[in-house]
């Protein structure tokens, strides 16, 4: 179990080329890749802020958390701060277990949490203006969802 | 007593600066809201809504009841917006 | 959108990589690796037969089923036949969408049919004798899910 | 008429071979599954429970009811296991 916080782009064949071969018991492994998405055509960059001294063991409680929740064999999460062009990877998380439903509510689990609860604030860069994401509310009513729906 | 104080996203842009340490005597976090909030216009409209902003005490998300001790890091954002 | 039955394995990695290439509009892209898993520890290797003249086209129409239900950008589906050792990559799946909760269901979607609909059987050889793996009643519960849930 | 016969799984080892050509005046697949059960024991124990079994007609996913027509490709197989 990895969580990770970097400026660099991260190489996403290899991270889940070694994430598979330590595992040993799972028939499923789940992946997830952000990607900066351009919709109007006109942002020349992203920029993500965080929080330093709280992220990375801010990731690592959540990893903890799905690892615990769902059964996974292992869970990793890499997150990147700084400048990141648009189609350009953000993040990715990867989730392993026994059984595929687990795998993938698990890295659905992350990425609702990752979305609401992980110190990381995004900024658009356009050429004649810049504007904060804004968070959406059906980001926090997925997230509040884990908490009354039966596990499946 | 001193606090560590920290502002992210478009929180530490009104306010103008990242970080700051201040002497007060807030006992909970709504107390040093108040504080901030009369260090300056920019403080004044970043804390206009605090239904807005999220807190974080000692990078524990929090809530403005939170009580403060000295030395205590408090990091004032809006909701995240990782993933 | 593409659908490949094989018995040679496929590389994850480069799959993947040129998946991600090939889009434009996805903010998500999420793959599902099934790995031969052998709980027993006394498994030979995993035979899988298929139905030659109707499984490309018919995982095809299972991409094409995902790609219109969730409004997905594309997907693609991989799936061997023939001699696995456990620990190797029986298939694969990878969906992108322009968000995260689409990406996941699209691939969640296209597994609950892979189980259930697409015509593959699998063997399990061990030391001292063979067994067909048996179809599982969740896996027909998850697909007839599908029917009643309403989209995410 | 004369229809191609698969056997898939199970299906397959219990018949004892994996394709053949049979003639049959079969109107549907229960009435194919009743000529094809007269063939030997093998195939007797193969649709000994057609509940387990299902049938594709021309590599579509049927039931026991579809109606065949000369030169339909019928394959008969456990439930899938894919994925």
């Amino acid at each position: 179990m990895a969580a990770h916080v970097q400026e660099t782009a991260f190489d996403f064949s290899a991270e889940v080329t070694s994430f598979q071969a330590s595992i040993k018991d799972s028939g499923a492994v789940v992946t997830f890749t952000g990607i900066v998405r351009d919709d109007s055509g006109t942002m020349d960059h992203m920029f993500i802020e965080h929080y330093h001294a709280m992220t990375e063991a801010s990731l690592q409680k959540f990893v903890d958390q799905a690892i615990a929740k769902f059964e996974l064999e292992d869970a990793l999460v890499i997150h990147r701060h700084g400048v990141l062009k648009p189609g350009e990877a953000i993040m990715m998380v990867a989730t392993a277990a026994r059984h595929r439903k687990d795998a993938f509510a698990g890295a659905d689990y992350l990425m609702d949490y990752l979305k609401s609860r992980a110190p990381f604030w995004k900024k658009e860069i356009f050429k004649d203006y810049t504007e904060w994401v804004e968070s959406r509310a059906q980001d926090e009513e997925a997230l509040a969802a884990w908490s009354q729906e039966p596990k499946v | 007593m001193k606090l560590d104080i920290l502002y992210f996203s478009w929180v530490r842009e009104r306010v103008g600066q990242s970080q700051e340490t201040v002497e007060t005597e807030a006992v909970t976090v709504t107390d040093l809201v108040a504080d901030l909030t009369l260090r300056g216009a920019g403080y004044a409209l970043a804390f206009v809504d605090t239904g807005a902003i999220c807190v974080a005490v000692d990078q524990e998300l929090s809530d403005f009841n939170t009580p403060l001790k000295d030395g205590c890091e408090v990091a004032f954002f809006p909701p995240m917006t990782g993933g």
